[in-house]
């Protein structure tokens, strides 16, 4: 058993418990030692990365105690995959973060921290209930982190945001509690082993616990009719905030991969792909609704939120559909839109920090300082989000369109991603050339300078769509072999077969 | 478990029953808060106090030790009896709940 | 905080260490330790919010006035009880009773001592602690219940603590 | 003879609770509302015990020290909170 | 790796061009023609493979699942395209030098030019259609940027996002399409789609792939009815459109067809679609451009009709007719590049392209004039000019269609009119730009020569005109023949480029179309007139007015759907949740397990009746805030009792202490918050509500029942049969929490101390105004602070502390634990608050609970590390039994640091979070504002 | 038993629901509080209902699911943090916006009490 697996939980515990404890130290002590931890953090997943792209399933369970009865971590290579992409993504947010959206609170590099280390649960528990933990840690994180910073415009989407979540950890305990009232457990692997066995009446219960989750999730991801919260939480968010979320919706897509895969997959019996004919047409609506949304946006920020929705539903239909070519195009596309979403969401930030009054809002106004590397950090950003060649969210758009198998299931992601495509292009465009084209003569502001944190963390977050492309080849494999790891959930149930020690005490005196 | 100590616990659970009822009843049957007061104060107090007493016996008559631990909450419920009538009485008196007619005296104005 | 081996309020560590001795499954060796070493550090970290000394003059006498209190408990539920499920309705009367006690712990107690024997509940005690306002449930006159509680137990109290 | 006292015990402290809940609804004042719950919270006490003696267990008796604290705090912070609003001030 | 050089220079040129801009203006033309430069001479040496048909291939992989490899071929079609970008693009280089303004941002300028002639290369050059696809898009975004160089120009940002929706759209149909006959053929190598041309055209997807392919290339290429955004485009720099919207870009959609054309062309479904729609766009393009003032507008529309026709001639489907295409195509390229550049220096000489305005230029500057007549009447079709040459090919093919009766006269009629118009226009330019009387009111006079290199381009491209129409078999002869070949899959036809092909049928339709264009022009009143009836579409506006229209609807339709409503949001998520469960559940109905039904006694039964009265009660008054507020605590009473009565200590004391903290919180709220709610929802509403919450009611009580009922074994037995040997407490549940499942509370602890600190930031700076009094009209009492609750305080907080060593110390083994323990240290703490007020217990409180926070996740933290010296894996616990004298045998075990963790983070975390509310009450700031804390 | 456990389960989910979408935060507050009661009770349910077999070794005969109490426990902890942030939310929600609307609306602020409405009749 390694222990690299709990790095990137323990690291940035330990980095937000110090931020805790010295919320009165000076901020340029405090923001270095954040992200030095950040960078660690980011080491310790790349190291899982290597680690799991041996196929192999690496278990580790907490306090000695052998699955399914602890909890475990299982490192796979989805979970490196995510943790990785979640790292990188991290530490430019936080880059740009230590540029100066860090101060107004002392606790921000604190609820920073622990927001990626629920993100890090997330990805590799291998336990429901645990799972429902990591999401409650990183949930009240970012609601902390939503509401950091002054104004009173996220009071509003930050409170639906909160309770809304709140609701959905109800249906989570519910929709656990009935799984658990059938099977017994609440390891994952386990639940795969005991679904599968479920018979009679408790089929019923199951399957509607399952689809409760599968709400859940879908709350998280923000499939429609779900989503509403989203846009206007993550519009008004501050921008390295905002930009780490372009992560939390994933993890719901994460989630739905992880859990329906794994305990409601083909082996289920009769629960086999348990919602997944509920979530192929949902996912179409939820991208057509983005595309709507980014088509009527009026500002950057909101347009860039409705792509994350977008994104969402790119990413559900191919899942949906079940196939490993499906599920290898829809990682690839998830590496790529994260990233651009949350570059996007800095660099509207950045353009709102020239333009004064005006802001984000997509309005003509005096032209901008810094116009030239703003509008060509956005006009990345805008190629890759609406998928246009030579940027990589163009590759993950082909690749979607490719792995679904002929028939009326790909007519129907083939129209409505082809237009919705075509609609994207037509919203950055115009949001794009109003914005830095079109400019009416008036005061010009004179804005703090952009600093080298946040113009060099913004302008590596939008060329990391380049890197992806150029290393197509190599991100493409990683994504095949993972979606092929999770078609085929033997390996996972084998964790279960794990030889960890026998459930004794280091330490174990005379037992009474 | 000797007789006596059967005796005693029943007698001691019919008083502490009887007496939360009465409290109650005086809660429920009293014409104004300030009457009402009274019966929880007092009453239901006691009766709390007896049946405690009575699982005190109970449990020292079943088992081998003797463990006071009811006792405590006991004292503790008399002690904080008064400072909740106390401060309800204050509450009262500030929002001016409407008194029995034939209250003699007045409450003071908060 | 912990600037005194000493224990700075020896009686509050005398009933934590009863306390714990209560609490614990029997007295053994391991509780009276444990229970010792509580009851000196409890006060240590709790003594700033117990500012005022409690004042007793002559403590031993509480023993006594506690009985007698809990023995007029039990008759005043009775008369309570009797009260409540008369159906006569009760005569209340408010009475401001005047205070000769001046120690705050010791009006404190004054009071909890009203409000849980026979029919008077003590309502409130003016800012200057000179005057406790006494909501009785059925009194004859001001004057009885007045001469009743001082002798009964301010008296016993003011010996208590002047 | 003890489950007998027992079963009238726990059925006269019922009633209480009922005639509690009676109060707290009627009302008609804020003060009778939580006198009415305060008193609850000892019903409440009452009936731990006596569901500790009924199971013959000791296992339930913190939850009747607990609920001691907790209802005296409660009550006290509701009666604050009727007379100054502010309960932590 | 010559081929990807020649894509890939540019690019790099791209990148290093605003690096010369330093250097001059000169400096940076110069390193932007070394790009096309190098390219020309790579590709010298493949001449010789080509001229023997053969091609050159250079393959690397790229993204191997996709079918997309990195791969460049080169055969003659290819070499023709790629020369004509190159040579082209080497002219354009030397005119824009002196045709931008020198305040110009010239470095963007070349930039982009360059990365559209990498692009253009990519197309041409590559091997793969996939990677086709990738360069395909690019022109269209780098002509994106090209066409609103002049950003000022609302115009230009017009014409730029129409070019892009239009071409950048085509571009996703072509994607489908290509995708499609990937999928058919296995492979995207353009040598085995080439090879495959069978398999594809007898497929089932064939005419849907068509279909796809050929929206790509029409819209690319300016074929009716997407012809309209490239009149639009010629708002961009003169250069850009001489060389993306004549000679290149629009030439992508052609090279498509013809590059394709062993592999779909030669079916009906081809001839027809290309064809007429070739035959379409050559004579709306070549009728509109007769009436076209804006010199560049006319020329446009010209293009787009010569775009017509090559693809009417593509679309024929006979191999001659695919050879004239291709000569077509290098003629073309010639002869409308020099015009539009003379058009530009026209523009930049007389600072307007209005023909009414700009006449007699002739007597101003004749060279310019006589190269750009010349290049006109190539236009046109006059003999011993290279455009003569293909628009015969084209006459002699219009007239070889097997059509069936009266429709075989319709293509040679077509083309004739079509060529009557061509010289109508050509005339026009001709003579209404240079002679046609005096120039009226120009914004610069007099117009002289330009720069005398400015011109140079222009006479190349003339003199090429010229060489071509007089010696076609040596200029071009095997040029053509090679591209021909690549085209046609090696089958090219016999065909003579000859000037004369003696006196023919094709002769004289070019005959009658030059007397029918001169009559024209001659007559121009009356058709300008006639065409004046007919109001004129501006193709922006009407683009532009469309995409408003769809942005407005769309922004209402999302303002309408997201309209910021929480209860909309939360109806969504619950009604989903019923839709998703109602049919498992309903299937199920009211369903008892097998282990039935158990009596219940009647002290359960009624307080779960109290329970559900007050629940209910709850609803019913929750508009009388603190009335609710006191049903919802009972409620919460009751629900600790119930886990009492079923078997739960543990979770009996948690909700209770939970609940009282909950309540002060709420209180705490509240006191902010009007105390009263009013009725805001309709009788409607009410009822929808209503019915929501009773399904939601049904379903969670049939699934309990449902759920309480069936026989159950979990994975607890292991929990109760290790719970002492291993975790060495009696207590399981918290053997569960601090050891089995230790991880879940560190993240439970967590969550507190996140939700503290939150709360402690939200809430830093925050001005509320309290009510002067309650809701009921009375001031708040004067004492803050009541002597019997002060007096009650004092002892609370050693006992309380007493209580909590005691309920922690024996958490392992009975109930109780870190957490419950520190939930009574908190209230009794708050009691403090309450009775004697934020500063005096603030005062004496010498630590800050954010500290106590972090070192209660530290302690849990470091308990659960300490296994990790040992070996053994995170939050492995540790215990055993020692045996002091006096104290007797006690048990030490790591899990109680854990759990003393756990009791601090409650502690701080909850006296954070009601200590940062009790703050903001005016009575604490006065107070610290005076006392300075 | 298990009926009238089912039915309290439906009753504080109802209720719990039907407040969830009230118009201002308070009510919502509330609701979410009687949801999480009635999904605490859930979650404890599903280890099913034992009565005097409380999971501490050695005190009884039989001993009831420990693993749903500990899930239980867990989650009241968790639902009680994030009400006690979305009460201070809804709190800074009033601060900001001068009103406790969640329903999108922001006319003029009710009146506070029963008896203001009734003076102004509303
Ligand atoms: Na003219
Ligand atoms: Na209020």
């Amino acid at each position: 058993m390694t222990h690299w697996l709990i790095a990137p939980i323990l690291i940035p515990l330990l980095g937000g418990i110090l931020q805790v404890v010295m919320g009165y130290a000076p901020i340029s002590l405090r923001r270095t030692l954040a992200l030095t931890i950040t960078v660690i953090s980011l080491a310790s997943s790349i190291v899982l990365l290597v680690l799991a792209s041996d196929d192999s399933y690496r278990i580790y369970a907490f306090g000695n105690w052998q699955p399914p009865f602890g909890i475990v971590l299982v490192l796979d290579r989805l979970a490196a995959l995510m943790l990785a992409l979640t790292g990188i993504l991290g530490l430019f947010c936080h880059i740009y973060a230590s540029g100066g959206a860090d101060e107004g609170n002392r606790q921000f590099h604190a609820l920073f921290l622990f927001q990626l280390m629920g993100l890090n649960i997330a990805f590799l528990t291998g336990d429901l209930f645990n799972l429902f933990v990591a999401f409650e840690v990183l949930l009240i994180a970012s609601y902390g982190l939503l509401m950091h910073g002054g104004g009173t415009a996220r009071t509003v989407p930050g409170l639906h945001y909160v309770a809304l979540n709140l609701v959905g950890s109800a249906l989570f305990l519910i929709g656990v509690g009935m799984i658990y009232s059938v099977t017994g457990t609440l390891n994952m692997a386990d639940l795969a082993v005991k679904i599968p066995q479920v018979t009679g009446n408790n089929l019923n219960l199951v399957k509607a616990g399952g689809m409760m989750l599968l709400v859940v999730f879908g709350l998280k991801a923000a499939i429609l009719p779900l989503c509403f919260w989203l846009p206007k939480a993550y519009a008004r968010a501050t921008a390295p905030v905002a930009a780490l979320f372009a992560v939390m919706t994933k993890v719901g897509i994460y989630a739905i991969v992880r859990v329906f895969l794994l305990i409601f997959g083909e082996g289920a019996g009769e629960l086999a792909n348990l919602g997944m004919d509920w979530l192929f047409p949902l996912a179409l609506i939820t991208l057509s609704m983005g595309v709507i949304g980014a088509l009527g946006a009026d500002s950057l920020k909101t347009l860039v939120a409705w792509q994350v929705i977008i994104s969402v539903g790119t990413l559900l239909a191919p899942i949906a559909l079940g196939s490993v070519a499906g599920l290898s195009a829809a990682l690839f596309y998830l590496v790529s839109t994260t990233w651009t979403v949350a570059a996007l969401f800095l660099v509207s930030e950045l353009v709102a920090s020239q333009r004064g009054l005006a802001g984000d809002s997509i309005v003509t106004a005096p032209k901008m300082r810094h116009q030239t590397l703003l509008s060509v950090l956005f006009f990345i950003g805008a190629v890759a989000a609406a998928g246009l060649p030579p940027l990589s969210g163009f590759f993950g758009k082909l690749l979607i369109l490719q792995s679904v198998e002929p028939g009326v299931e790909m007519a129907w992601l083939w129209g409505v991603l082809l237009v919705g495509s075509f609609l994207t292009l037509i919203a950055y465009s115009r949001a794009g050339s109003i914005v830095f084209w079109w400019h009416v003569d008036g005061h010009v502001e004179t804005p703090e300078p952009i600093n080298n944190r946040v113009s060099i963390s913004t302008g590596i977050l939008t060329c990391l769509t380049m890197l992806i492309v150029v290393l197509a080849g190599p991100v493409s494999d990683y994504t095949r072999a993972t979606a092929e790891q999770l078609h085929d959930n033997r390996g996972y149930i084998n964790i279960l077969q794990t030889p960890v020690h026998v459930p004794q005490n280091p330490l174990v005196g005379e037992s009474h | 478990m000797s007789q006596f100590a059967e005796y005693a616990i029943s007698a001691l659970l019919l008083f502490g029953g009887a007496f939360t009822l009465v409290g109650a009843i005086g809660l429920a049957r009293l014409p104004d808060f300030y009457t009402r007061l009274h019966g929880p104060t007092k009453a239901t107090t006691v009766g709390v106090g007896a049946i405690m007493l009575s699982s005190v016996i109970y449990f020292s008559s079943v088992d081998q030790g003797i463990d006071f631990s009811e006792i405590l909450i006991t004292v503790f419920l008399f002690m904080t009896a008064p400072v909740s009538a106390n401060m309800l009485a204050k509450a009262a008196m500030h929002i001016g709940v409407k008194t029995v007619k034939d209250t003699e005296g007045n409450p003071w104005h908060q | 905080m912990f600037d005194r081996l000493n224990f700075p309020q020896p009686w509050l560590s005398w009933v934590l260490f009863l306390t714990w001795q209560i609490l614990s499954d029997g007295v053994t060796g391991g509780s009276v330790v444990l229970g010792l070493i509580l009851a000196w550090i409890i006060p240590q970290l709790t003594h700033g919010f117990w500012p005022e000394r409690p004042g007793f003059k002559k403590p031993w006498r509480m023993p006594a006035y506690i009985l007698r209190v809990l023995k007029d408990i039990v008759i005043a539920s009775f008369s309570v009880a009797w009260l409540i499920l008369s159906p006569r309705s009760p005569r209340p009367v408010f009475i401001s009773y005047p205070l000769k006690l001046e120690h705050p712990l010791a009006i404190s107690i004054l009071a909890s001592t009203i409000s849980l024997t026979p029919g008077t509940v003590s309502a409130d005690i003016s800012d200057d602690n000179k005057t406790l306002l006494i909501h009785a449930l059925d009194a004859a006159s001001d004057q009885e219940v007045i001469n009743d509680i001082y002798n009964s137990y301010e008296k016993p109290l003011m010996e208590m603590f002047q | 003879m003890i489950t007998i006292a027992l079963y009238l015990t726990i059925g006269m402290v019922t009633l209480a609770a009922l005639l509690n809940v009676y109060r707290l609804i009627k009302g008609p004042d804020e003060p009778d509302r939580v006198l009415a719950i305060d008193t609850l919270y000892i019903n409440a006490i009452a009936l731990i015990i006596l569901l500790g003696i009924t199971l013959g267990t000791r296992m339930y008796l913190e939850s009747a020290l607990l609920i001691a604290v907790m209802g005296f705090v409660s009550t006290v912070a509701m009666a604050k909170y009727l007379k100054r609003g502010s309960v932590i001030e | 790796m010559s081929l990807p050089l020649v894509v890939l220079l540019p690019f790099l040129g791209a990148i290093a061009a605003p690096f010369f801009a330093q250097g001059g203006r000169t400096a940076i033309a110069i390193a932007s023609s070394v790009p096309a430069l190098v390219a020309l001479a790579a590709l010298f040496p493949h001449w010789s493979v080509l001229a023997a048909g053969g091609t050159v291939l250079d393959s690397y992989e790229w993204l191997p699942i996709l079918g997309l490899s990195f791969s460049f071929r080169l055969d003659g079609l290819a070499l023709l395209f790629a020369l004509l970008i190159l040579v082209i693009g080497l002219l354009v280089i030397i005119y824009a030098h002196y045709y931008l303004k020198a305040h110009e941002n010239v470095a963007k300028f070349y930039s982009l030019l360059l990365c559209f002639k990498g692009s253009m290369l990519g197309i041409v050059l590559s091997g793969n259609l996939l990677l086709m696809l990738i360069f395909w898009e690019l022109t269209s975004l780098t002509s994106f940027l090209l066409i609103s160089f002049w950003t000022h120009k609302q115009d230009a940002r017009r014409g730029a996002r129409m070019a892009l929706a239009v071409t950048g759209g085509g571009g996703l149909a072509l994607m489908a399409g290509i995708l499609i006959i990937g999928n058919i053929v296995g492979s995207f190598e353009l040598d085995d789609v080439l090879a495959a041309g069978d398999q594809i055209k007898a497929h089932a997807w064939y005419p849907v792939a068509l279909t796809l392919i050929l929206l790509g290339a029409f819209t690319k290429s300016a074929q009716f009815p997407f012809h309209f955004w490239l009149p639009h485009a010629m708002q961009a720099p003169t250069p850009v459109s001489a060389y993306l919207h004549s000679a290149t870009m629009v030439k992508a959609g052609i090279f498509l067809m013809a590059r394709l054309y062993p592999a779909l062309a030669g079916t009906e479904q081809w001839f027809y679609m290309v064809s007429f729609t070739g035959m379409a766009t050559l004579l709306l393009g070549a009728y509109i451009a007769m009436f076209k003032h804006d010199l560049k507008g006319l020329l446009a529309y010209s293009t787009v009709s010569h775009l017509g026709l090559i693809t009417l001639l593509l679309g024929m489907g006979t191999q001659l007719a695919a050879v004239a295409a291709i000569f077509h195509v290098i003629n073309h390229a010639t002869f409308k590049a020099s015009l539009f550049m003379a058009a530009g220096i026209i523009d930049h000489e007389t600072g307007t392209r209005d023909m009414r305005r700009i006449n007699g230029l002739w007597r101003y500057m004749p060279h310019t004039a006589t190269l750009a007549m010349v290049a006109a009447a190539s236009m046109a079709g006059v003999p011993l000019l290279n455009g003569f040459l293909s628009k015969e090919m084209f006459f002699a093919e219009s007239l070889q269609l097997n059509l069936t009766g009266l429709w075989a006269w319709v293509p040679p009629i077509v083309a004739t009119l079509a060529g009557v118009f061509a010289v109508a226009y050509s005339a026009r330019f001709i003579h209404d730009v240079f002679f046609n009387g005096k120039p009226v009111d120009l914004p610069k006079f007099p117009p002289h020569e330009p720069p005398r290199y400015m011109k140079f381009p222009v006479e190349i491209l003339v003199f090429a005109c010229v060489m071509v129409g007089v010696f076609p078999t040596i200029s071009v002869g095997p040029l053509l023949y090679s591209a021909a070949s690549a085209t046609l899959g090696g089958n090219v036809p016999d065909y003579q480029l000859a000037v004369v092909h003696g006196f023919n049928l094709p002769l004289l339709m070019s005959f009658m179309a030059f007397l029918g264009g001169l009559l024209m022009y001659s007559q121009r009143e009356r058709f300008f007139n006639f065409h004046a009836r007919f109001k004129e579409v501006d193709g922006k506006a009407v683009f532009e007015n469309l995409v408003s229209k769809f942005v407005n609807q769309a922004n209402q339709f999302t303002g309408w759907l997201e309209n910021g409503s929480l209860q909309r949001y939360a109806i969504l998520l619950v009604v989903s949740v019923i839709a998703v469960t109602a049919y498992p559940l309903a299937t199920n109905g009211f369903h008892i397990g097998e282990n039935g039904l158990s009596t219940i006694d009647w002290p359960t039964g009624i307080a779960a009746c109290v329970l559900m009265v007050c629940a209910l009660a709850t609803v019913v008054w929750h508009r009388e805030r603190f009335y609710a507020l006191v049903l919802l605590s009972v409620v919460g009473l009751i629900v600790a009792l119930t886990f009492a009565r079923f078997s739960a200590p543990d979770l009996a004391m948690t909700q209770l202490s939970v609940e009282v903290v909950t309540i002060v919180l709420l209180m705490l709220a509240l006191y902010y918050m009007p105390s009263w709610t009013p009725m805001e929802s309709s009788r409607t509403q009410r009822i929808r509500d209503i019915l929501i919450a009773l399904a939601v009611g049904t379903g969670m009580t049939v699934i309990t029942l449902a759920m309480l009922t069936q026989p159950f074994s979990s994975i607890s037995d292991f929990f109760l049969e290790n719970s002492k040997p291993g975790g060495g407490g009696t207590n399981v549940v918290n053997v569960i929490l601090v050891d089995f499942r230790g991880f879940d509370t560190l993240g439970e602890i967590t969550v507190l101390a996140i939700a503290a600190l939150g709360i402690y930031a939200m809430l830093k700076n925050v001005a509320l105004t309290p009510p002067p009094g309650d809701g009921l009209g009375h001031a708040w009492t004067r004492d803050h602070y009541p002597l019997m609750l002060r007096q009650i305080a004092r002892p609370m907080l050693p006992l309380a502390l007493m209580v909590s060593a005691y309920i922690f110390l024996r958490g392992h083994n009975m109930p109780g634990g870190g957490f419950i323990a520190g939930l009574i240290t908190s209230v009794a703490l708050i009691l403090q608050y309450i009775a004697s007020g934020m500063i005096w217990t603030q005062d004496r409180i010498s630590f800050r609970y954010h500290n106590v926070i972090g070192l209660g996740l530290l302690f849990a933290t470091i308990a659960g590390a300490g296994s990790l010296a040992f070996g053994y894996p995170f939050l492995t616990t540790a215990f055993g039994y020692i045996n002091w004298p006096v104290v007797g045998k006690f048990e030490v075990a790591s899990a109680l640091v854990f759990d003393l963790g756990v009791y601090m983070a409650v502690i701080g975390a909850t006296l954070l979070a009601l200590v940062s509310i009790g703050r903001l009450s005016p009575h604490s700031a006065i107070k610290s504002k005076q006392e300075g804390v | 038993m298990e009926l009238l456990f089912a039915l309290v389960i439906g009753a504080l989910t109802a209720s719990g629901v039907y407040l969830l979408l009230r118009a201002r935060t308070f009510p919502v507050i509330m609701g979410l509080t009687l949801l999480s009661y009635g999904v605490n009770l859930f979650l404890f349910a599903s280890g099913r209902l034992a009565t005097g077999q409380q999971p501490v070794i050695g005190t009884s005969a039989n001993y009831t699911d420990p693993l749903p109490q500990a899930l239980v426990l867990t989650a009241i902890v968790i639902g009680f943090a994030m009400t006690a942030f979305l009460v201070v939310l809804s709190l800074r929600n009033l601060a900001d916006n001068n009103n406790d609307h969640v329903d999108g609306k922001r006319e003029k602020a009710p009146p506070s009490s029963k008896q203001e409405r009734e003076v102004t009749g509303k």
